[in-house]
């Protein structure tokens, strides 16, 4: 006991010594994010992504010197929670940002609401908390969980596919992807929707019913590594061929791209940013990301680093005082930076207003698999949960 | 005399090998009845069947008239069949007190009683202490079974098969890796329990053997070839036959 | 003189524990209170795994089950808690944990106990795999994302949400349950348990029916693990199948082993040290897991007796 | 469903079967003559993707990536049975348990660190890249018969090795009766190293004959190892035999499982197997210890 006690001692009061010794002048910006196990791909992302938008803000937010604070929640909520209480108590952080899953998300909100914290969400964008538990201190910065999907329903059915078979992972985020695309698909009959099991690695005997069915499009949300495995073992069914796959961008973005091979090109996917938007933003970032980091960034490094821009822009339009709260929220709400994605507005949820684009896996110049351009599906889109949300 | 314990037809095989054939044995109540036969004669399986370790194939077990062939382990231990084991297997980490007190907790009503401490308790220590008495490890009731000596294991063995108060012993190789003097201790712990128990003696010390046995059956290849008074055995033909064909 | 040493340790561990919420508040860090309730809490799984596997030998790898449905019982109960069964009382909803976990306990175990040694360590983990996916699939409580609770349950006089009175609510519980649990190893049945763990095949041959006292530990170990899963789900006000992960019984074996298997004090240190050890490591660097891996496998083979046995290097296991 | 479609159905679960059984095989000698029970075997089958897929980019051929992956996880595996496990042979199952659950934390990050979080990929061989039509009108994948093809010719050498060589009567020998190999004065110490050596590199084998279908990601492992234990055990420990029925049985009854049951069922059909299995035969179909 003696031995442990000590130890903890130590380390619990030397730190935080340590931490009321530095005065208060730099921003403290607790940042979570899934730096282990399989889904640190994009927790690694969102973190690269948010330094480079720090870095391209001059080091500063909006003036002010930044000290990241970063931690692990390792894809567990409840180690999520502690790092989130941890930041508000001990490191009595200015705001805090990050969050890749909705899991942990859902277990964050509540110590960080209740203290009046502010969270500017990177990526996860649950449902609930853009609809009935909206929040004046939550921003989501990214987009909501059905909105990638809600676009691909409107394209599928604008191509006039009539025999649409959708599959995704039995989990509430695959339960959701689907029902966003039937929210906007109609014209056409769903003719199967299968769920399988989470991180499931093979879909032989999915793809063997699949192909018996006859579909003439088939949508899927498989993110990250289920993604890679669906898709590889599509082509390798010889489906793609006869089968156009359809996808949101998770499931065809950079982070999953040199694991697909050619079996992903040619896809077409739908999502809020391609690395080829043409505003100037997104050319200095995808350059500098590119340049810094040797790999082409992500759609969760683009958002993150968009995070990192409106903060900036808000912290200067408070003159760096964000412990005036209103004032900061009134300024994040405006959103007056460049975002890489083009038009970009927060809703009365605080979740963007933002184009989603049909996009096209390729391979560039230099044999890189990435997206391409297509065009635009939805302009200026709102989520369908904002009527939901009580905030004006 | 109603035999205590009446083995019929007995019979195990293990693939191809026949440990058990066809074996018929009683044991009189307060006799000391030794098996005896060379290595791989099916000693040890027939203590395993006896003790319900091992179910046999076919044939029946009767022990105080009741058929046990297929009550498991425990509940033969209860009637009164107790056992000591090859290989020492004493509680190493328990007193030699602690693991007789077992042996009486065991007999003495179900043990789901969860608040208060067993050590302490008279009704488990002092039965405990006199069966310690009885084997000769008067002095050493609270030193851990692991540092006793080999023999004194040994004795301890024997306290715990004596603390249920069983109506039948079954002994395999008691004598196993003691020295002369161990040996004729525990030749003579046994023969002082002749009067009160009936024991099945499994053993290869057979100065022991003939010293302390009533009767005694050879065992070859699963079969008994013999069974009778000591001096019985020591003349038949087929017993020598067996020993020097066997150990030759 | 180890023994002394014991004591003081013991004892001022103790009055440590008891006064740390004030000392946090004076020092104005009150985050280490709440990192106490976590520690605490696991340390009271760890302690329920530690009465199987430590006391009764039975390599449980599937302990997050009860964990998992301890918290679920009480997230569920808070949900429907304007239906008729649904409750947000923590007289009742700790009980129901704890009854439910015994309940999925009694069976796993009935079934479990028929095999040993390896089989067992594999069908443990075989059942918990089967109660996690069973959550997965539980669209209506969240499925793979968990659910959020309101507020943490209602416990009367005494206010949960506060997290000082958490804090002494589990401190209290734990010390209770410890008190009980060094009642019980000594108790009779502590006994047979333990001699179960020697020597199995002897306990038999003296006359225990060994299954079914190893079963009643079973479930007695899962009741108070589906406690610890009850206040584990208080505390972080969620619930998720996350609980459930078959890592997580590896962890609490990790904290049994950490803190000295088979010792009454053991499970607190484990839990406490690994949990320290966490939260500095991850805090050092981004690759935490390449120093905790070869850790583990330097303290099974150099430190096998845990921390524990560190302040009582012959001692028996007590 | 057609008569066609369960043909086709039959074939993936063949196909998921004996890449369970080349895991299963070399978990269950380890178990059945060291008595280890190794939780890091999942680790050896990533490490041998990860070094065929680097490999293969280098070089362009997927031969050349699986021929110097296959020794590389055999290295490693010998390595770390060295320098860590060796110590563990005496243990109890719990000590085991612990230390390779550390070995698993610690593979992982090193992947992590070598190769970058994101998926890896690995290329297709050219050869096996198109479908073969097993039955006219039911195209099926090359690259997937020849993962049935490979691990059933992998079964019979395992046969042929284990009934037919010396190394193969010591590892008998040695499931059954480990004091009997000591007394035939045989370097045990290297017996085992080399029976470690050999289960490493059928998992690296599973892992490079998968890395074309999958992603290559960090806890790759992890999913297939919780497999294999079910197949080990249903098989029964220490039996090759149980774990190539177990391995055929997991996968026929996952794949039909996942395609004709709801999926909350789906997902523990095999769970449910194994533990059906387990109530009627506590030690395995295949029993190795008598």
């Amino acid at each position: 006991m003696k031995r442990a006690s000590l130890l903890a001692a130590a380390a619990f009061f030397a730190s935080s010594i340590m931490a009321s010794a530095q005065a208060a002048e730099p921003l403290k910006i607790g940042f979570i994010s899934t730096l282990s196990g399989p889904g640190a791909a994009l927790g690694i992302d969102l973190v690269d992504g948010f330094k480079l938008g720090i870095e391209h803000s001059g080091g500063t937010l909006g003036g002010r010197a930044v000290e990241l604070i970063t931690g692990d929640d390792q894809l567990k909520p409840d180690v999520g929670r502690q790092l989130a209480e941890r930041m508000i108590q001990r490191d009595k952080v200015d705001l805090i940002a990050g969050v890749v899953f909705s899991n942990v998300m859902m277990a964050v909100a509540k110590p960080i609401f209740d203290s009046k914290t502010f969270m500017l969400s990177l990526n996860a964008g649950p449902s609930d908390l853009a609809g009935k538990r909206c929040s004046p201190y939550f921003f989501n910065v990214a987009w909501q969980n059905d909105q990638s999907h809600e676009a691909m329903g409107k394209h599928v059915k604008d191509k006039g596919y009539k025999r649409v078979y959708l599959m995704a992972p039995n989990y509430p985020a695959g339960k959701d992807a689907l029902t966003g695309f039937k929210r906007y698909y109609s014209g056409g009959e769903i003719i199967g929707e299968v769920y399988t099991a989470i991180n499931q690695p093979d879909y032989a005997a999915e793809l063997a019913q699949l192909r018996a069915a006859k579909p003439d499009a088939v949508y899927i949300f498989y993110p990250g590594g289920m993604g890679v495995n669906f898709i590889k073992q599509y082509a390798q069914a010889g489906l793609k061929t006869e089968v156009p796959l359809f996808g949101p961008s998770f499931s065809f973005d950079e982070t999953i791209l040199p694991a697909t091979g050619d079996a992903a090109l040619g896809v077409m996917n739908t999502g809020f940013w391609s690395p080829d938007l043409p505003n100037p933003q997104n050319a200095k970032f995808v350059k500098a990301f590119t340049a810094k980091y040797s790999r082409p960034p992500s759609p969760f490094a683009a958002q993150a680093y968009d995070g990192a821009l409106l903060l900036d822009s808000a912290i200067s339009a408070v003159g760096g005082k964000v412990s005036d709260q209103d004032r900061f929220r009134a300024a994040l709400r405006a959103a007056k930076f460049d975002s890489v994605r083009g038009p970009f507005a927060f809703n009365n949820n605080h979740f963007p207003i933002q184009n989603f684009y049909l996009r096209e896996v390729i391979k560039d110049d230099t044999g890189r698999m990435t997206n391409r351009l297509v065009g635009t599906v939805f302009a200026r889109h709102m989520d369908a949960y904002h009527d939901q949300c009580k905030m004006k | 005399m109603t035999p205590i314990l009446s083995i019929s037809g007995l019979a195990k095989r293990f693939g191809g090998v026949t440990a058990t054939d066809s074996l018929s044995l009683d044991i009189l109540p307060g006799e000391i009845h030794a098996i005896i036969g060379p290595n791989g004669a099916g000693k040890t399986t027939l203590i395993g069947q006896l003790s319900g370790e091992i179910a046999p194939d076919a044939g029946t077990i009767r022990f105080k008239d009741a058929d046990i062939t297929r009550l498991p382990v425990h509940r033969r231990a209860l009637r009164g069949l107790a056992r000591s084991f090859q290989i020492t297997s004493v509680l190493r980490g328990f007193t030699a007190c602690e693991n007789v007190m077992l042996a009486v907790q065991a007999h003495a009503g179900h043990s789901f009683r969860f608040w208060q401490p067993a050590a302490t308790q008279a009704a488990l220590r002092d039965p405990a202490l006199a069966m310690l008495a009885r084997v000769g490890l008067a002095g050493r009731a609270d030193v851990p079974a692991a540092d006793l000596a080999h023999g004194e294991q040994r004795q301890l063995e024997i306290a715990m098969a004596l603390a249920g108060r069983p109506d039948l012993l079954l002994l395999d190789e008691p004598m196993a890796g003691m020295g002369p003097e161990e040996s004729a201790r525990m030749t003579g712990l046994l023969a002082g329990l002749k009067a009160s128990h009936s024991i099945l003696l499994v053993e290869h010390d057979m100065d022991a053997v003939f010293r302390l046995a009533d009767r005694i059956t050879v065992l070859v290849y699963g079969r008994a070839i013999a069974t009778g008074t000591p001096d019985a055995i020591r003349a038949d033909a087929a017993v020598r036959q067996a020993y020097l064909g066997g150990e030759a | 003189m180890l023994d002394i040493l014991r004591r003081i340790v013991l004892w001022g561990g103790l009055a440590l524990l008891c006064l740390l919420p004030m000392l946090a508040e004076a020092l104005g860090e009150g985050f280490y209170i709440t990192m106490m309730n976590r520690v605490l809490i696991l340390a009271l799984a760890a302690m329920s795994l530690n009465l199987i596997l430590g006391y009764g030998g039975m390599v449980s790898f599937g302990h997050a089950a009860y964990l998992g449905i301890g918290a679920y019982t009480v997230g569920i109960l808070a949900y429907h808690s304007d239906a008729w069964f649904g409750t947000e009382s923590a007289f009742i909803a700790l009980p129901a944990a704890m009854l439910v976990a015994a309940i999925l306990a009694l069976a796993i175990g009935a079934i479990s106990l028929r095999t040993s040694g390896v089989y067992f360590i594999m069908i443990t983990l075989a059942f918990a795999q089967m109660v996690y996916f069973f959550f997965v699939s539980q669209q209506e409580y969240g499925g793979m994302d968990g659910m959020q609770m309101w507020s943490r349950s209602d416990a009367g006089p005494i206010d949960l949400s506060d997290n000082a009175s958490f804090y002494y609510v589990v401190l209290g519980l734990l010390l209770v349950l410890l008190y009980a649990k060094y009642r019980l190893v000594r108790s009779r049945f502590g006994l047979v348990l333990r001699g179960i763990r020697e020597n199995e095949r002897r306990m038999k041959a003296l006359g225990f029916p060994t299954y079914r006292y190893k079963l009643v530990a079973f479930v007695i170990s899962g009741a108070v693990a589906g406690l610890a899963g009850a206040m584990m789900a208080n505390l972080s006000e969620f619930v998720s199948p996350s609980l459930l992960h078959w890592t997580r019984s590896g962890e609490m074996m990790v904290m049994v082993i950490l803190g000295g298997m088979g010792t009454i004090a053991g499970p607190i240190l484990g839990a406490l040290a690994f949990l320290v050890l966490e939260d500095v490591l991850s805090e050092i660097t981004q690759h935490w897991m390449i120093v905790l891996g070869p850790l583990l496998i330097l303290i099974v083979l150099v430190a096998r007796r845990g921390l524990y046995g560190l302040l009582d290097p012959k001692g028996e296991p007590k | 469903m057609t008569l066609l479609l369960f043909v086709e159905q039959v074939l993936n679960g063949l196909q998921l079967g004996v890449m369970l059984f080349l895991m299963a095989a070399g978990m269950t000698l380890v178990f059945g003559i060291m008595g280890l029970i190794n939780l890091a075997h999942g680790s050896l089958y990533m490490i041998g993707a990860y070094v065929a897929a680097t490999v293969q980019q280098a070089t362009g051929s997927f031969l050349v990536g699986l021929l110097v992956a296959l020794p590389v996880a055999a290295l490693v595996g010998m390595a770390v049975e060295m320098i860590a496990l060796r110590r563990l042979y005496p243990r109890d199952h719990l000590d085991q348990v612990l230390a390779t659950f550390g070995l698993i934390l610690f593979f992982n990050e090193l992947v992590k660190i070598v190769w970058g979080p994101q998926a890896y990929f690995m290329a297709m061989p050219d050869m096996l890249s198109g479908s073969v039509d097993i039955i006219p009108g039911i195209p099926y994948p090359a690259y997937r018969l020849a993962i049935v093809a490979t691990g059933l010719a992998v079964a019979i050498l395992l046969y042929l090795l284990i009934t037919r060589t010396r190394i193969g009567m010591l590892i008998r020998a040695g499931a059954t009766n480990r004091e009997m190999v000591n007394a035939l004065g045989v370097n045990v110490d290297r017996l085992y190293t080399i029976v470690f050596g050999l289960g490493a590199a059928l998992a690296a084998l599973a892992g490079i004959m998968a890395g074309p279908i999958l992603a290559l990601e960090v806890g790759m492992g992890e999913s297939i190892l919780i497999l294999t234990f079910v197949v080990v055990v249903i098989g029964g420990i220490g039996s090759v035999r149980g774990a190539f029925v177990a391995a055929l049985l997991v996968g026929i009854a996952d794949t039909f499982g996942r395609v004709l049951l709801p999926p909350a069922i789906a997902e523990m059909t095999i769970y449910i197997l194994m533990a059906a299995i387990l109530v009627w035969r506590p030690q395995g179909l295949f029993p190795a210890h008598a």
